[in-house]
């Protein structure tokens, strides 16, 4: 990857980010987020590992993202009027992400990043070799995977449809209603 | 290897237990419960009766290896020290069963039936261990029935009583807890294998610290549930709210369980430090004694009376056995059956009083002889039985006792004396205020004398108070060979702390005209 | 081929990260917040795939793979604890929803 | 000579038949089978004694009969054997005890006629009498203690016998705490020399092996052992400091007075002494301590009787007084003439006790000697025979009285204690006065008695009077049996007991005569002056009294010692008891700590629950200070 496209991705993904953070309207969040995940495939791809970069551009930037796009539609939820928290909360909160920044600095910065490039393999990155990674040595986590995945659906089945207990007290509601009009 | 009869002893009642949970009537339940509960009696009968009283060590032994890797094994036997409680508690769960079902219980029967007779397998199970892991492990069982059946069948603040109750208990357990593993992994160190066998435990080598550490932890775990002034506060609650049956367990047996730790472990593991010891615990003793008896005479509530003259019973046990001679051991012991006897007596007397008015403060009675004079007769004989009155049991306790503590000690045996003088101000006093006197409450006169059923519960232990206080000989004959078996350590042990003190005050002796020799030397 | 030096790409994934972080901390929209710890997640994502690429090993891209579904099950079950949530109390702030306090 | 007699067995089985006779048919079968019962069995019981000590006359001088029963005690080299022994001294307890009790019991019969309660009544009697028999006849210490407490436990249920009176309830309770505390003391002493035999590996508590190895206990523990058990008999006997229980003690029954009050229990302290006798001349110290005690309690005793209005308080003062000439001659070594007293006090007080149980009985329940008088009419029989109590007890010559208490004090005299002599022959003068008050007071001058009482008074019925006669004509001969020496049969009861108790070795030589006219003449002028007071000046009391008024309040009161008591040791008692140890120590300090702690984790886990806010930030804002600091942990490893 070139270096300029690198800032320009970096740059990119820094401003989306922060505006996911700052902006007051969760739509615009959203886009903020969409671009973030755009431009963080980008740097997947980038990196050789086109497949999952990919797969974060369909799946993630596009199907996850648009069921964010439904519920925010869906709850008509309205623009955050008014202001946040406590300001002493964040402030504390700044001074700790602060810390936290500083602590992974130590790591990230050279002396202590002690990775050796070692050159890729054949076909690295391609569908095949994640398939064959996916397939041998993560078979049990995958299958896992799957299962959760089940699960997940089940749940969210389960808690987005209306308990039949509160359905019946809406429709005896509804007759009275009916009645009392009668 | 062995009859099986122990086994049969304790797992009867559970058996007994689980069988009341199934059945439906309530009539039925308190009746096989009765009946399940005799067994065991029946048993212990038989065998105080086969039991060797020239033997000193266990008998029917039964082991079977439970969990080799730890070398723990299912060991059981019984031996002048245990048999008697066996016994006792063989008569109290029934004659408690008995009790309960003439209308003291009304709520779940069937449960509480369980729990009483599953308490009695926990109490049994400790008494007749011998493997200190299996000890542990009934020691532990017991305290939950307890906790169940004060906090459902209590009354008033059961629930804070029963959980102080439990906490207390606990806090010593997981010392003593603490200090089983230590001791099982220096006996390891010094015979190369893991082994819960208590007689192995015996000849563990410890150092002088070790040794104080653990008996230390020991004692606290005995002391408190004894309980020995003064970690005695959860006594009054726990015995004040507890159902009458309960008290009667917790009174007549689990606080033996204290003091039989003490004679069983505490002191026959750590000789040295119980010598070394003696005088700490005479002290706590004779405070107890005294504290016991000034406080019982200022409560307003029988039970709670009962309760604290426990404390003060409890501590002339104690006193007996930290004189740590055959004569206060002896007595000690029968003290324990003696206490069982009577204040079991006592308490269910109380009940029974309960049962007809709903109260048990004292203000709420006086005159009573006039409308009961049969329970009044059965307090009186429970009462001279508590104070000690020489004929009845509770007088050749309390006389090996302080006889053997004039001999360890005599100042601790002159305070102690102080006890029966007492004894007899709080529970004279009390007799006279509900007993004596004219009739203050109407309602007084008209409540019925004792039923048949509970004049069934009260003779057996009349009786027993009676013959224990004529001819306690077959009693003490067969617990005292054990007796002096667990004090042939202790002896040892003082006859070489006196050869140290001798070579000490020898030492100071000879000291000066060297240390003299030494001074010109340097000053030259 | 020119390699991005480690150190920038972790650098950005630590940033991200804390921003992140920060959205989680200062935003009271339980989707917005929601929407931080997506943030948060593809900044881990970019580390794996950054550190796997420098390492020539797939086990980074297949956690990243792994991350994914396990992001899609989150969103479907939190969104739809988010809608009961809301159907419920009328609230996506987070301020609102203490339930669970004493 | 030792000869084994099983039937002394029965002088215990008849009354113990009769306490369970009375306890559980008594109610049912009535009266009359109780009647019959409760003296019956005393009667035996008296049958069997006087065989028993018939016996032991025939049987050479110093020996003994005995009846083992069963081990009792036993651990390790301790053992106590349960065994009943008659010797000279048990065989006069045993007749009189069972002598007099069974006179007294018959009396029993017409007092208590018209009580609902006869058949407690009669159980307690013949429990008292069980307990004082095993007392007597016991063959050790402990099985004495075992009668010892007994006597004590049935004296407070008789006392307390009407216990719908709380004050009756509250005079038993007194009686028999004051009791527990002489008896802790007789503990103390059994133990005392228990220890002292055990450290020369003597194990025996028995008194015939104790007297064999009496010389291992010289030193401090005959001196401690002696004082401690003499600690046991100031309760028991009534003597200063512990006397306090006896004159609270005239609420019960009078019988139970005369029986347990004056006969019998209260002169076991004075048995004991006496069976003692080897120990307590191992230490002189404890002798000179009982022979004060005794003398200053019989003075002392005697000058609270003068004032007294209650007819039975002052026999019961008189009765301490008495008591304590007892331990004055025990204490001087005199231990014969101690016990003679003994008997002789059992028939005249005994007999006193009667007679005033006659006129109160006569008078409806009339204690107050102020509303008597005058009573000699009607009552002609008591009459006669409380004056024949009343002179044997001043030590008139001739009755028995004077034979015994003319010992005792020539004992005093002859050994060295000039002092306590002179005590105990002042103590004579106010003797004669006070009981010549009583009888002047009660039978003589003009009638007080309340004007509707007046036509009730009748003598009592002759199963009354009878027990009266006999004890009147014992009191009268039975100090014959020890008369001066050379006279007649001489010194017969002192030469019967000396195998027992040993021979008063006299330390001053004095004229027997000489002491004998002292006292009578003390004794004299006390009479003469309550006829001067009560008879020819009936004025004079109470202008004395109004002049001497502190004094008079002071002896009316009691010395006011019952305060005292209360003072300094009942009150603070209670004190300690309820608001220090219950209140303080138990519910606050220890307690409170117990609780403390619980409340301490209460209070931790309520602060805690407040950092629950349920803001799901908040937790987060935990989690990454969580998440830093583990991270720093990281940073500090890859930094090093």
């Amino acid at each position: 990857m070139p270096m300029g496209l690198f800032w320009f991705l970096a740059a990119l993904s820094v401003l989306s980010a922060l505006g996911v953070v700052l902006q007051r309207n969760p739509l615009h969040c959203l886009l903020s987020l969409v671009l973030t995940l755009l431009t963080i495939a980008v740097l997947f791809i980038g990196q050789d590992a086109v497949v999952v970069g990919f797969l974060q551009a369909i799946v993630y930037a596009g199907a996850i993202m648009v069921l964010f796009l439904f519920v925010i539609w869906l709850l008509n939820v309205p623009v955050e009027t008014r202001p946040t928290g406590h300001l002493a909360f964040k402030f504390f909160g700044m001074i700790a992400v602060a810390a936290l920044l500083a602590e992974l600095a130590v790591f990230v910065l050279p002396p202590h990043l002690k990775v050796k490039y070692s050159g890729h393999p054949a076909g690295y990155g391609s569908i095949e070799a994640l398939a064959q990674s996916l397939f041998s040595d993560y078979l049990i986590a995958f299958e896992i995977t799957s299962i959760l995945l089940l699960v997940a659906v089940i749940g969210a089945v389960a808690l987005a449809r209306r308990s039949s207990e509160i359905e019946i007290k809406e429709r005896a509601q509804d007759a009275a209603r009916v009645e009392k009009a009668a | 290897m062995g009859s099986g009869l122990l086994t049969a002893v304790i797992f009867f009642p559970l058996f007994g237990a689980i069988f009341v949970l199934m059945l439906r009537d309530e009539r039925a339940a308190w009746n096989s419960a009765f009946i399940f509960s005799l067994v065991p009696l029946a048993l212990s009968f038989y065998l105080f009766a086969a039991f060797d009283s020239h033997e000193a060590g266990y008998q029917f032994v039964e082991q079977y290896p439970w969990i080799p890797q730890f070398g723990i094994s299912y060991h059981l036997g019984v031996d002048g020290i245990s048999l008697l409680l066996v016994l006792l508690t063989t008569i109290l769960i029934s004659l408690s069963l008995l009790y309960s079902a003439g209308g003291d219980i009304e709520k779940r029967p069937r449960e509480f039936c369980f729990f009483l007779l599953a308490l009695e397998t926990g109490l049994l199970g400790a008494l007749l261990s011998v493997d200190v892991f299996l000890f542990y492990v009934f020691w532990e069982v017991m305290l939950i029935p307890m906790y169940f059946l004060i906090g459902i069948w209590g009354h008033g603040r059961k629930v804070y009583a029963a959980v102080k109750f439990v906490l207390f208990t606990m806090l010593g357990s997981f010392l003593m807890l603490v200090a089983i593993i230590y001791l099982v992994a220096a006996a390891k160190q010094s015979f190369g294998r893991l082994s819960f066998d208590l007689p192995l435990l015996y000849q563990v080598p410890l150092s002088e610290t070790q040794a104080r550490w653990l008996f230390a932890a020991f004692a606290l775990a005995f002391a408190i549930k004894v309980p020995m002034w003064p970690v005695h506060t959860w006594l009054p609650d726990a015995h004040t709210e507890a159902p009458t049956a309960g008290s009667v367990i917790l009174a007549g047996i689990m606080l033996k369980m204290g003091t039989y730790g003490f004679l069983r472990f505490a002191i026959p593991l750590f000789p040295a430090v119980a010598v070394e010891a003696v005088p700490l615990f005479l002290a706590l003793a004779v405070i107890g004694i005294i504290y016991g008896a000034l406080v019982a005479m200022s409560q307003p509530d029988l039970k709670r009376l009962i309760a604290y003259s426990s404390v003060s019973h409890l501590g002339f046990v104690m006193l007996g056995i930290f004189a740590l001679n055959p004569q206060g051991i002896d007595g000690a012991i029968y003290q324990m059956l003696n206490h069982g006897i009577s204040t079991g007596a006592l308490f269910l007397l109380v009940g029974m009083l309960y049962l007809r008015r709903h109260t048990r403060e004292i203000s709420e009675f006086g005159g009573l002889w006039k409308s009961v004079p049969i329970y009044a007769s059965i307090f009186m004989f429970a009462m001279l039985s508590s104070a000690g009155l020489p004929g009845l049991n509770g007088f050749v306790g309390e006389f090996l006792i302080m006889a053997g503590t004039y001999l360890r000690s005599w100042p601790a045996a002159a305070f102690a004396v102080s006890g029966i003088v007492l004894g007899a101000l709080y529970l004279f006093w009390t007799y006279e205020r509900v007993m004596f006197g004219p009739i203050t409450h109407a309602v007084n006169a008209t409540i019925r004398d004792l039923t048949g059923r509970e004049i069934a519960v009260l003779v057996p232990l009349m009786a027993l108070m009676l013959f224990m206080g004529l001819y306690p000989a077959p009693l003490i004959s067969r617990l005292h060979p054990s007796v002096e078996k667990m004090l042939e350590g202790v002896r040892i042990e003082q006859v070489r702390l006196e050869r140290e003190h001798h070579r000490d005050a020898l030492a100071q002796t000879i000291a000066p005209a060297p240390k003299i020799g030494v001074q010109t030397a340097s000053v030259k | 081929m020119t390699m991005v030096p480690l150190t920038y790409l972790m650098a950005l994934s630590a940033a991200i990260f804390a921003i992140g972080v920060v959205g989680f901390l200062t935003r009271r929209n339980i989707l917005v917040m929601f929407m931080s710890i997506e943030l948060m997640l593809n900044a881990v994502n970019l580390a794996f795939i950054s550190l796997g690429s420098r390492l020539g090993s797939m086990d980074g891209q297949v956690i990243v793979f792994f991350v994914m579904t396990v992001a899609a099950a989150e969103a479907a079950v939190g969104l739809g604890i988010i809608i009961t949530i809301f159907r419920n109390r009328e609230t996506v702030h987070a301020d609102d929803l203490t339930l669970l306090r004493w | 000579m030792n000869v084994e007699f099983a039937a002394l067995a029965l002088i215990l089985v008849f009354p113990a038949l009769g306490v369970l006779f009375n306890t559980f048919l008594g109610p049912r079968l009535g009266r009359r089978a109780v009647n019959v019962v409760g003296p019956g069995m005393m009667f035996l019981s008296f049958t069997v004694a006087t065989w028993a000590f018939i016996t032991i006359f025939t049987l050479p001088a110093g020996s003994a009969l005995y009846c083992p029963l069963w081990r009792w005690i036993e651990a390790g080299s301790f053992h106590v054997e349960l065994g009943l022994r008659v010797d000279a001294l048990s065989g006069v307890m045993i007749m009189i005890v069972t002598g007099v009790g069974s006179f007294i019991h018959l009396y029993s019969v017409g007092y208590m006629a018209h009580d609902e309660d006869y058949a407690r009544f009669f159980t307690y009697m013949n429990l008292f009498a069980l307990s004082m028999l095993i007392l007597v006849l016991a063959d050790n210490l402990v099985m004495m203690f075992v009668g010892w407490e007994g006597v004590g436990l049935c004296s407070y249920l008789l006392i307390a016998f009407w216990y719908t009176n709380p004050q009756f309830a509250y005079n038993g309770r007194k009686a028999f705490i004051v009791n527990r505390i002489g008896d802790a003391g007789f503990l103390l002493g059994i133990f005392t020399i228990l220890s002292a035999l055990a450290h020369h590996g003597v194990w025996t508590l028995n008194f015939t092996e104790m007297q064999a190895h009496a010389s291992l206990l010289e030193g401090t523990a005959a001196t401690a052992a002696g004082l401690l058990l003499f600690l046991g008999a100031t309760g028991k006997s009534a003597q200063i400091p512990l006397y306090v229980w006896l004159p609270d003690a005239m609420v019960g029954p009078t019988p139970v007075s005369a029986l347990i009050h004056a006969a019998t229990m209260v002169t076991a302290g004075v048995y004991m002494v006496a069976r003692l006798n080897f120990l307590y001349m191992l230490a002189p110290d404890a002798m000179m301590v009982v022979a004060t005690i005794g003398a200053l309690t019989a003075f002392f005793a005697g000058t609270v009787a003068i004032v007294q209005p209650d007819i039975k308080r002052v026999l019961a003062y008189s009765t301490v007084s008495q008591l304590g000439y007892m331990f004055l001659g025990v204490g001087s070594g005199a231990f014969a003439a101690g016990i003679f007293h003994v008997m002789t006090h059992a028939f005249f007080k005994g007999l006193l006790f009667l007679c005033a149980g006659s006129v109160i009985h006569s008078l409806e329940g009339e204690q107050d000697m102020n509303k008597m008088g005058a009573l000699r009419k009607h009552l002609p029989i008591t009459f006669w025979t409380m004056l024949i109590a009343t002179l044997a007890i001043t030590a008139v010559p001739g009755f028995s009285g004077y034979f015994s208490k003319d010992l005792i004090l020539e004992g005093a005299y002859e050994s060295g204690h000039f002092w306590l002599w002179l005590l105990g022959a002042i103590t004579a003068g106010i003797t004669g006065f006070y009981m010549f008050r009583l009888i002047f007071m009660t039978f003589f001058g003009e009638s007080r008695v309340e004007p509707d009482k007046l036509h009730h008074i009748h003598e009592s019925p002759a199963v009354m009077t009878i027990p009266l006669i006999v004890l009147a004509v014992l009191a009268t001969v039975g100090g014959w049996v020890g008369l001066p020496d050379g006279l007649l049969w001489g010194d017969a009861f002192a030469r019967f007991l000396s195998p027992v108790v040993g021979n008063f070795k006299p330390a001053v030589a004095a004229s027997p005569a000489m002491l004998s006219a002292v006292a009578t003449g003390l004794g004299g002028l006390g009479i003469l002056l309550a006829y001067v007071f009560y008879l020819r000046l009936p004025g004079l009391p109470m202008i004395l009294a109004w002049r001497l008024k502190g004094l008079y309040d002071l002896l009316l009161e009691k010395y006011r010692i019952d305060e005292l008591y209360n003072l300094i040791v009942t009150r603070p008692l209670f004190f300690i008891s309820n608001q220090i140890l219950n209140r303080g120590v138990d519910q606050f300090v220890i307690d409170g700590a117990a609780n403390g702690a619980g409340i301490a984790v209460e209070a931790g886990g309520e602060m805690a629950r407040r950092s629950e806010t349920g803001n799901v930030q908040h937790y987060a804002f935990v989690y990454l200070i969580g998440v830093v600091a583990i991270v720093s942990y990281y940073v500090y490893l890859v930094i090093h």
